[in-house]
């Protein structure tokens, strides 16, 4: 069977098979909040979500959100806390997994999200929202990048979100989500699991700033079933997170 | 962490399979309303030992459970009967080992807040400037100097403190535990964010969308809770703001009676081994004073709308 | 103008007197308690009362109150916080005044609510409650107890409610009210301030269990005036606080 | 400290009377909701120069601010705009020193949120785990490290934030400035805990019944508050829950228009400088536009009795 969806839709499944089932989750906006409730309409229907500004969640929000602090994203919610409370059970260990993006990422899985420096000039980025504390502090992070050679680095610009380095306390990146593969961070190892359908070797080296073993038969990334596609279209019906070019799978 | 399989329980189900001898039992953290009594009767009458008791003030309820001889050991700020004064059954324990010693170690509501607070938000200890130049932080098991690392004067830090199980007593929770709660808090947030386990005693499990139609109400999240119990009355003789009054003589009648051991002991075999549970407890009491602490009269909290 | 009244009577109005008009103030049960709303019956209308369990009121509860925990005490006051958020504002310096009791205290101020050695046997107390907080932290204490000889001593057994001691941050007592008279303990020192009508400065000394000087012409209490009383009355109707003898004034 | 004088204020003159050139404000506390663009732009109205802006993600209210040239510091988790993406004025101020340079102090939103809770709690730091291997805390004018004096690991000391002035916009509060907030508060009420003034912007005054009939919905006592001002749709293009829905046109309009410096002068020209206050505000964006974005439907927060 064949059906049509876009690299970002098959993120987005990639991204909610990181969440089991009765797992406390970090949810970040765009394709991981899609994951988040991909997951639960599927293998993870007690999985409940938190938000950084305090927000709890069992449920997805009842209409699409932009943002996290939307209306929607209230109405119905479990609980409404402070931003220190939520970061107070992440900091206790009570959040399994949180997903993180960046612009930069360097083989140990250090973000940066603060500052870049191409061409050697100055580019300011805003910075870490709570993406620094959530690679702090979340047993586990599930990190999704677009796959470009300049934002895979052997060192990046600075670091926001620590990947894993000596005496890491508790968690540190164990998934990478790209537009081209999924990675196996755990361990500070940087092993490639899949490749997205149709996305050659070469095309994955040529696109990563660092020297990136990848064995000979790599397996293909599943892509998404057509209960999957379903529910990420009636999430993001105008495609205003997902929608890029659809190719064939 | 994880959200859990259904938590529903009888108050016997859920005190069997969360209180354990040896345990840290954080209880009475609302102060004076919302003591969870029933399942104070129900630790006793499952025989627990060699209990710790962890709370800020802990009226009636600590000497209850020292005088029947399952505690070892009292972290609090303040053991007694706010309405009396001495708590006898504690007395007793600490000035002659009757019917067992315990240890005691002393707070101030404050640091013994700040300890739960600590477990709450992961960390070991947290500072604070609270009981310098006292005599409770002195050769304190849970409380040592600290220097300020920016310069200023030194501080106390007091040591997380976290339970292996909080009792708490709320209004309104759904089957999952999530929590809705008001009036008096004390330190009953911070206990249940502190403690391995939580269970939630309410006066009603309700469907989770009344849960949902306030996510600001709801101060306990389900996923730290492992046990929800419908018990309503299950405070009593304390009282459960806009469910029951406070039912004062219960506090004044145990105050005189406990004043002896075999006051104390007619005490426990009337209104602990003579009932097998809360029901029988209320049906003891009687409809018309059932009538009388329960409240009637209606305040409702202005609306706030939710609408997206 | 004469009026029967009690000793308690006459310390509840010495402790609304302590209370200044829009100050933030600590307010205790039993005789602070009613000395909060007497104030603000009076000459401080815009005072706010916090108490230890999170309750704020700008207003003294409708009905009688024998704990701050009563449903009462809950309906219509201005807030309900937790005990930490409380204890931070005092912590912060935010409360003006705080009122504390005790079995036993000395000349620096300290009070024993923990352990007391009548005749050498430990007698066990229950403790600080949040008394040693209100001490350690409210900007000035006001102390209110019987006046016993055995309860006025050189040193305390136990420390519960720090007074004044070299290097203290902020606050110590101010003053203490006791049955016999009122004390200025600013500074340290333990000055009679007045005596209430009719004790006889003998009668002081031999209650007080330390040295005290105390000057020829010392003045008296001024007594409750008879709207204090009738204030008192209505929050008191059974006397179950302020009820003793009552005396000629 | 003292519960103050008659407060209610017109902004212009809460503005005038709380936020001086220099001072430090923290503001947008509730992340994207409830963030009071209508002092913001108040603010730039009143030309006030070389203030320190503390807070969380701060979504292009902190961009105004500082395109505005008022701004000499950031204090902050991030900047920028969170439907958009970057914030060009930030760019231009920190890249080219346009309108002016500014120094920025790099927070997570935890270690921001800890500085303003360490200042609510009257503490000189609070510690952390949050930040340890990265970037962030490493020369840090308000992170040190610091020993466990319990002997488990090192922690970082988070040095306490206290802003002269919390700006907070919330829904209804009585004329004292006791204020009832629903919904999202990310660290709203650590920040009017910590800061010097708080000015309290409400959608509505009401009656003191209306918030003493909910005691548990004032998360911010009127005493900590200096001025409130009845504002109603003070916080659009944010949504308050409730009252107002998001309106996200213009913020994909601003972060389109402040890509150059020509684009953010016309905004600034068109929506501050053109625009006396935030009646005529309302009245620019329109009748149909304000009726869109009203919200109209009603989602009850369950009842709750708080009778004695």
């Amino acid at each position: 069977m064949t059906s049509m969806y876009t690299s970002r839709e098959l993120m987005v499944v990639a991204a909610a098979r990181e969440i089991r089932d009765r797992e406390i989750v970090f949810v970040g906006m765009r394709l991981p909040l899609l994951g988040f409730g991909l997951a639960k309409a599927t293998h993870a229907p007690h999985a409940v979500g938190l938000f950084e500004n305090g927000v709890i969640r069992d449920r997805p929000a009842e209409s699409f959100i932009y943002t996290m602090g939307d209306p929607p994203n209230i109405a119905g919610a479990v609980a409404c806390l402070g931003l220190i409370e939520v970061m107070s059970l992440l900091q206790q260990g009570r959040v399994d997994v949180g997903f993180l993006g960046g612009a930069e990422i360097d083989p140990e899985g250090n973000l940066n999200t603060t500052r870049t420096y191409p061409d050697g000039r100055l580019v300011r980025l805003p910075g870490s929202g709570g993406a620094g504390d959530i690679a702090s502090l979340a047993q586990r992070t599930v990190l999704i990048m677009e796959h470009e050679p300049r934002r895979f680095r052997e060192h990046v610009a600075y670091i926001t979100s620590p990947g894993h380095y000596p005496g890491r306390r508790r968690g540190g990146p164990a998934t990478l989500i790209t537009t081209l593969g999924v990675f196996d961070l755990r361990g500070g190892r940087f092993g490639v699991k899949t490749l997205h359908p149709g996305v050659p070797v070469d095309t994955l080296r040529l696109s990563t700033g660092f020297a990136l073993e990848v064995e000979a038969d790599v397996p293909t990334t599943p892509p998404p079933s057509p209960a999957e596609l379903a529910y990420i279209r009636q999430a993001d019906p105008q495609g205003f997170w997902t929608g890029d070019t659809r190719k064939a799978g | 962490m994880s959200s859990a399989a259904p938590k529903r329980r009888t108050l016997a189900d859920a005190i069997a399979e969360n209180v354990a001898d040896g345990d840290a039992i954080a209880l009475g953290l609302a102060l004076e309303s919302g003591i969870p009594f029933a399942a104070v009767h129900e630790i006793i009458r499952q025989g627990r030992t060699d209990l710790t008791l962890i709370g800020p003030i802990s009226d009636m309820a600590f000497d209850q459970l020292i005088g029947a001889g399952t505690v070892a050991r009292v972290v609090a700020a303040w053991v007694g009967n706010v309405a009396g004064g001495s708590g006898y059954a504690f007395r007793r324990a600490v000035e002659d080992g009757m019917p067992r010693p315990i240890e005691v170690v002393d707070h101030s509501n404050f640091s013994v807040g700040l300890a739960l607070k600590a477990a709450a938000m992961g960390l070991p200890y947290l500072p604070t400037f609270t009981g310098i130049g006292g005599d409770i932080v002195k050769d304190h098991p849970g409380i040592r100097s600290v220097d300020d690392p920016f310069g200023g004067p030194s501080l106390l830090a007091v040591a997380a403190l976290r339970p292996d199980v909080a009792i708490i007593h709320v209004q309104r929770a759904d089957e999952e535990g999530n929590a809705h709660l008001w009036g008096n808090l004390g330190l009953t947030v911070e206990a249940a964010y502190a403690a391995r386990r939580t269970v939630v005693i309410c006066e009603e499990i309700v469907a989770r969308e009344v849960i949902r139609s306030d996510p600001n109400r709801t101060l306990i999240p389900g996923f730290l809770v492992s046990a929800v119990v419908e018990e309503p009355g299950g405070a009593l003789p304390a009282s459960v703001q806009g469910y029951w009054h406070r039912d004062f003589a219960p506090f004044l009648d145990y105050h005189r009676t406990s004043r002896t051991l075999d006051g104390y002991a007619a005490w426990l075999s009337e209104w602990v081994h003579g009932v097998p549970d809360r029901a029988a407890y209320l049906r003891k009491l009687g409809d018309p004073a059932l009538a009388r602490l329960r409240v009637e009269a209606t305040r409702l909290a202005a609306p706030a709308n939710f609408a997206p």
